[in-house]
């Protein structure tokens, strides 16, 4: 078998020199009642092509966003990626190596995570970065389990412009922690006013920019009352791209960033695997959860890289840890790098404006759509649109035309909460003039 | 002249590496030295070229960006040629045995590889129509066959994003099932969990909620069985076992344990990360457990990235499965489709949901291919040929090293610094002498149930000569050892790029990131 | 115990390589030995699975294989590994400059390589009917009407597979035009060409059977128009310049040139291997030319790939068209079509056809691409940079080295090894220094028309920061030569995975491949 | 620009260095009449989505040959290609180096090429092996002018069973060189019998094996009777694969066999770029043309190796080189090489094995076919068949339902030659039965 080195030569050469007569006898210690030989309900192994063929059919029975226009975000974005970057990660040296326990031989992808942190950091205007987590979603939860750390307090309020992934995988990581979640209800028109209820319980306040409904908003006064009570501000970002066009949140007074970095460097990919941002302010630095590349010299005093501050993590800390995290999403990350590395200064901000500018041109046309209302003044490169009949149908009748129209909100807050008729629009730099057509008409059509 | 080289002067490192000669940039031949990004930023630059952002009016309600964000600039031949040379500053499976216990660092398929990168999956959107994503949608629920199949198990929730995500989840679904059964918050508060245990389980284990209780381990190298059952009672929620266990052993209790546990109202997670030992020899469902992740990144072959990502879906039993998180794929008349909310999910109680939109599809599609590949056949002799590397590396070892525990191992042996003793040569030092040799070293001091510990872990993707190879040089490193050379070893590692790193002084005062003002090490020099 | 290790005992190399430390294996940290494929065959392995072939009657004639064939087997985790230790013993423009001069080593950029990959051209038949592949062949249209533009001239032949092939069509064209005009097998039997010509040029001329008569040099490094002029009659069929030259100078005569050998009825042949000096600024075309290869692998960025493949389109003046050979791509009202017989040729006498099926579509994919992403105006910027480069290198060392010419160079800068003149370092030694520090070195001995040649190109994609690295490594090396350590020169590389090889054992006593029965060098000793 | 790295600082900067003001100053030995400044009818310079976009649609305007069921072969196979030869080759080590002119570091490549050279000698039966050249059909017009030289004799007798495509380069190179070429008539039967046109002016006989008609023959006679007159047998292959199926050229008595490369490791590509496989006896090594890689030792007495017999080639030989070639095919050589390598002994005879009997399998069936008529008795995985009509129009008809039903013989040897109807029909392991059921019933529709 191709991926088996061993022949039947070799195994019996090597079961010889160990001393036994058959490779059962190593399995000894496993109870005859645990040996399994039965007959599994699988296939026999297969050749490359057999197996190219098998997975390459299934592929072939999806629909994607690049087969016709498309309008969805909520979370995860379709972005032009440059060739390099998936050749680059695709090295090797890079694909096959293990987490970085041995400097020596891992300064590569030291390196690599010292200068993804900087970028993390510079993008979103705080002063530390880790070296990834999971995703967006899971940077949220563990962001509220910091924050009840640094503040020893348990309460967190969790906005209604939150994607509901992340409001749900905060309310699941927190749920045995005697944190108690206050999560404020769909918040729509981006006129939330969370300052009210904040108080000495208050560990943080958790608002998504732009958030789920597209709203940008200015943070500031929030990080204000949040720090009057000894709260943390807790911003998350579903778009890194965004972070090239608006005030950063570190800027606005947040004191834990997490934010959703798939938009740079990896493909969409039907959700997964994504890279989760995470960064804080310096003096928190000792109770944030995931790994650390740190600054350090070798033995003849020549700078280098090294996995720092582990006393946090559960290799060390074990129960005591900050964070059960082990694994995170190191290719992802690299892949984030190098990307963010290509765009450059210019290149990210570029990126930023062309997504808005494409986003203003198709609220303009939409607006104009009889039947389509779109909500936020403010926005990035997506926004919520209320239409005249329920946004399931609308998307439903156009994927039968080959238009992906975007997300329903009722996808992800469930049906019958008072958000059927809302739709999640997004652009990209790669929506052109006639996608958008494409969407105008098909709008006006459905809802004609 | 005015060529001033920027590396001599700033960031280059110091002229003297080591196992080299002096050169003017530090360069060693095809061994480069290579800046931050930041520092060979040249604004006005760039890597890519984008349609000039059209002018207009912008609705960013006042919130635009202005000041200077800090990237640095570059064109791609010097983004490419940065990362290329970082890349060749690492070790890694594609280029030697990289024989790290409880890692299963087996070689990646490339098929595997190009699978994932089809256009039907890369450019998928995960919030598209159902009838939009059939074949993804197939993809997952098939290879949730397969993963119910290969361990007995009746269900499995396929979101966690990690071994430790899956202990996460399985801990739970646990937490969850007590709840539902006492019909409130548990009472239950400590969680059993073996002193050999991975650092993930006790950390699991707290950030549940729960009291870990350490069980230790009997003189075989498996859970005290004895002390086990004294510590059970009323206020147990559940048990963690690994197996086959991190001393790289057979929990031959495991069916026993299982009937105790169970006999106090306790739940059974297993942690699934050696499950190559065993994959298409044991069902883990036969033993028992009520439930168990499954590192995809481990047996299954994913990459492991240097450092992530991987993916944990967690088998369940039929006590746990209705408390799995959501959203999972159902299979109708219609098709495939996603149950994404508890309102849709009919009489399950999810938990909860673990992370954004559905799992690590890319993991799972790798992983698949790889059971293609392998089919249930290939599987069975994946785990035995594993086993068969780990003894024949033990076996060709002991006479000279001292194995930690009798008899036969599973994938991975583990030997102890008995044979260092009075050397003055650590564990940690016989490693870093590995590395100038060519090799990674294994995993060193874990578990930390004995002294000195170095766990071997060859996987079944080495062929017998490169095992002969490893065995051949930790022979001669052992008759280094004999002969006294403990100095040449503390020196060790001599020929990498880096030597030994200094590590208190990283975290005594962290720099974690570049500064334009915080001056580098060489720098400051 | 059993473990022998092979690699010990047959294939490995001596224990004490260069630069290093003495090791078990000969690897030196991550610079790893490997030993040649057949060292590693382990019969009975496979990187490949395939169903079993079907037992049945064959019908092979009773000519079936029945021999052993003698190939190594190994599984892919073997392969993989056996071909990134062999890559990690190369450098490339990937890992740093690589000023070799005439050879145009520019970034390959990563999207062209992701093109040609696309299965709408990886998939493509070159048979398949014209119907089917109207895109491809659009692209070869296109490509051809940019080639056109670009250069100036009216028609372009596509097939020729590399620039020497290139050289072959363009001259054969010559000839062939020749014949048309004189009724008959021309009379004509030299073809003039500079002593600067690389070696490809002269090698064509006598392949398409004509004499090779040198025209020399000048003391600006220019054809030498008397010389030239003198030579001049009814016996010469053409003439074969390079511009921009190989000493990187513009031939600020070719219009002359033209002239005079027109005049006498001869052809010019413009070797335009180094067209990237000038592409977007000069149009060869408006120099006289009749013909000119253009190196796709060189201007047009795509990868040499450690020797190939690569694509030498030829444009043609009107006078040489006709005689192009089939196939060419036409566009007509039903779309495009290929013509490829003289009998579908029309009017056009195609002198033959050079190579199978219609040329190196994956370098015009490639080619297109780079072109599409520079546009004409990237295209321009592309010279202008080229020559700025060369030029900045050149005046950063002109105090230091010996230019071989004055004045500004086109993309590429010669020096002369008067700088080295009783020093005891060669140019070759200069040049071997230039390897321990992290550089490939530049051209040497070539041209021939200046002793000691060294001809650095640094091409437009070296950034200014890169540039400044290697012309202080230059001047650092320069110094050390001033300091009179020619043995350290003499003994270098060091730092590299081999130090200089013996050339003349390998030509006396050829070993070609590798055989079960001959003694390699290392098991002979 | 992306792929530029100077900004317009350095090149200021650098002019000012170099003592110019602008770079038109660098130009100054372009006559003025030389200088273009005019405007191109080309495009300007665009992002790499839109490079994407446009050459994807043109790639998207072609059928290919995994679309739907295909029977092409004629010199260019598709076969699968395992997914590790593609990862390898792309390793910028490989892609982006030059010839190893150094070999202090390009071992990379040498040891490949050396690794290249064996295999390709021991598949062919040959003694020794070039580091490849164009490909298979200036291979076959090089072992020409080589016999040419081995045995000063000016007459090539070129079989009629030779790819039209081999006999069309091998006359062009061949025409102002004092080669007399004899090609004889297309060879529909095999039995052609070209010992009588051997004189003692023959420098060589050309055949192909198998023939462009698929037929198989012993070319042990051949041989005989070409070195009873002196002249070499040059043996032209071009599918790689029928060489771990067939008695090998070298054992049947060639002097020089040369090959299209291919099938092993390299994808159809519409044509090229392809790799020409060139072995011969080892007592012609200093006639060959083409690269060559050997063994040595370096200074320190290790094992390394070198560019070798380099007084054969043109940058030291110039006009008295073998051949004119400089580039060739380095990267598909190594593809090869990787391919060949992961096949192995058993892979590679599996690999023919399973192709043959494909083909004899198709054979079979079309042979029930009204109105086809199977001609080759002996073959590989490719045939002749006769049809009862134009093999042109039933390829017209079938591409238009999607099938790709081989090669019309007339495509390649001209129109009203007498092979009209004649259809070249090729399978590899990738032709599934459901393929076959579709040419056959196809044929026999349109056929009817
Ligand atoms: C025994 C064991 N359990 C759990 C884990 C955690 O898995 P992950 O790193 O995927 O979170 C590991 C990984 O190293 C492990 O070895
Ligand atoms: C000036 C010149 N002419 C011709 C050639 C030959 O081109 P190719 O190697 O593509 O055959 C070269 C390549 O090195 C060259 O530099």
């Amino acid at each position: 078998m191709r991926y088996l080195p061993l022949t039947e030569n070799d195994r019996s050469e090597m079961l010889s020199a160990i001393g036994v007569g058959s490779v059962d006898d190593l399995f000894v210690d496993v109870p005859a009642a645990a040996r399994f030989d039965g007959a599994f309900e699988l296939s026999d192994h297969m050749a490359e092509y057999e197996v190219e063929a098998k997975i390459g059919a299934m592929a072939a029975r999806n629909v994607t966003t690049a087969d016709g226009p498309s309008f969805l975000g909520a979370g995860a974005y379709r972005h032009h990626v440059p060739a390099a970057v998936d050749h680059l990660v695709q090295r090797g040296e890079f694909l096959t190596s293990y987490t970085p326990y041995q400097p020596e031989i891992s300064q590569g992808t030291l390196q690599a995570l010292f200068e993804f942190q900087t970028m993390v950091a510079l993008i979103t205007g705080m002063e530390v970065a880790n070296a990834s987590m999971y995703d967006g979603a899971t940077s949220c939860a563990e962001a509220v389990l910091m924050a009840q750390r640094v503040t020893r307090r348990s309460k967190a309020i969790l906005s209604g412009g939150l994607h509901p992934h992340y409001r749900e995988a905060t309310e699941t990581q927190s749920r045995y922690l005697d944190i108690a979640i206050d999560a404020h209800a769909p918040d729509l028109d981006g006129a939330e006013e969370l300052s009210g209820a904040i108080d000495e319980d208050t560990a943080c306040v958790v608002v998504q920019n732009p958030d789920v409904f597209g709203h940008v908003r200015d943070l500031a006064p929030l990080a204000e009352a949040c720090h009057a009570a000894g709260a943390l501000l807790v911003v998350a970002v579903t778009e890194a791209v965004s972070l090239g066009a608006i005030h950063p949140p570190g800027e606005m007074g947040a004191d834990i960033v997490v934010a959703e970095g798939q938009s740079l460097g990896n493909a969409q990919g039907f959700g997964g695997p994504y890279v989760g941002l995470f960064a804080a302010r310096e003096k928190y630095v000792r109770h944030m959860p995931g790994r650390l590349a740190g600054e350090t010299v070798d033995e003849d005093g020549r700078r280098g890289w090294v996995l720092t501050l582990s006393t946090r993590e559960q290799h060390i800390r074990r129960e005591k840890a900050t964070s059960n995290i082990c694994t995170n999403s190191g290719l992802c990350a690299l892949a984030f790098t190098i990307h963010l590395a290509l765009l450059g200064e210019g290149g990210f901000r570029d990126l930023a404006l062309l997504n808005h500018a494409r986003a203003v041109e198709l609220a303009t046309r939409l607006d104009a759509v009889a039947g389509v209302e779109v909500l936020p003044q403010a926005f990035f490169n997506e926004f919520a649109v209320r239409l005249d009949g329920a946004a399931q149908d609308a998307v439903d009748t156009l994927a039968a035309r080959g238009i992906l129209a975007g997300v329903p909100a009722a996808r992800l807050f469930g049906r019958d909460v008072g958000l059927d008729d809302i739709l999640l629009v997004a652009v990209s730099e790669l929506t052109g003039a006639s996608d958008m057509d494409a969407l105008c008409d098909g709008l006006a059509e459905v809802l004609a | 002249m005015s060529g001033h080289s920027k590396d001599l002067s700033r960031s280059a490192p110091g002229p003297t590496p080591a196992g080299g000669v002096e050169t003017v940039l530090g360069h060693q031949g095809l061994r480069l030295e290579e800046p931050l990004l930041f520092e060979i930023d040249n604004p006005g630059a760039a890597g890519v070229d984008l349609p000039a952002p059209p002018a207009g009016a912008n609705r960013l309600g006042g919130l635009e960006r202005t000041a200077a964000i800090g990237l640095p600039s570059a064109s791609e031949p010097e983004i490419v040629r940065h990362f290329t040379r970082l890349s060749q500053k690492n070790y890694a499976i594609d280029m030697g045995t990289y024989p790290l216990g409880s890692c299963t660092m087996k070689h990646n398929p490339r098929l595997n590889e190009k699978m994932v990168r089809l256009p039907g999956f890369a450019n998928l959107h995960p919030l598209q129509p159902e009838s939009t994503v059939q074949g993804a949608l197939e993809l997952i629920d098939t290879l949730a066959h397969w993963l119910k199949e290969l361990t007995g198990m009746p269900a499995v929730a396929m979101s966690p994003a990690a071994g430790a995500h899956g202990e996460l989840c399985g801990v739970m679904a646990i937490r969850a099932a007590l709840d539902d059964r006492e019909g409130g918050p548990t009472t239950r508060r400590r969680i059993l969990v073996p002193d050999s245990a991975h650092g993930t389980n006790p950390a699991t284990a707290a950030v549940c909620g729960f009291a870990v209780d350490a069980i230790p381990s009997d003189a075989r190298g498996r859970v005290d069985v004895k002390a086990f059952a004294e510590k059970l009672d009323e206020d147990v929620a559940g048990i963690m076992i690994t197996n086959p266990n991190t001393c790289g052993l057979f929990e031959n209790d495991m069916i026993e344990i299982a009937r105790l546990i169970h006999d106090v109202g306790g739940y059974f997670y297993c942690d699934g990360a050696n499950f190559n030992a065993i994959v298409g020899r044991v069902r883990p469902g036969d033993l028992g457990i009520d439930c168990m992740h499954i590192n995809l990144h481990k047996t299954f072959s994913t990459p492991h990235g240097g450092g992530g990502p991987g993916a944990g879906p967690v088998v369940l039993s039929d006590a746990l499965a209705p408390f799995a998180p959501t959203p999972w794929v159902v299979h109708g008349p219609d098709g495939y489709g996603l149950v994404e909310h508890a309102a849709d999910a009919g009489d399950s109680r999810p938990f909860g949901r673990l992370k954004g939109f559905h799992g690590q599809m890319g993991m799972f599609i790798r992983a698949y291919a790889y059971m293609l590949s392998h089919g249930r056949d290939g599987l069975r002799q994946v785990a035995s040929d594993a086993v068969l590397n780990a003894n024949y590396v033990m076996s060709e070892l002991s006479d000279v090293m001292t194995a930690a525990f009798d008899g036969p191992c599973m994938h991975e042996c583990l030997f102890d610094d008995r044979f260092l003793k009075d050397s003055g040569v650590t564990t940690l030092d016989f490693a870093k002498a590995m590395i100038d040799e060519g090799y990674h070293p294994m995993t060193m001091y874990f578990p930390l149930v004995v002294h000195g510990a170095m766990l071997i872990e060859p996987t079944e993707t080495e062929s017998k000569r490169e095992l002969d190879n490893f065995i051949a040089v930790v022979r001669a490193l052992v008759a280094r050892v004999q002969a006294g050379e403990s100095d040449a070893f503390a020196a060790a590692p001599r020929l990498t790029p880096r030597r030994r790193l200094d590590e208190t002084a990283a975290a005594r005062r962290p720099v974690l990131r570049w500064t334009p003002d915080i001056p580098t090490a060489e720098a400051a020099e």
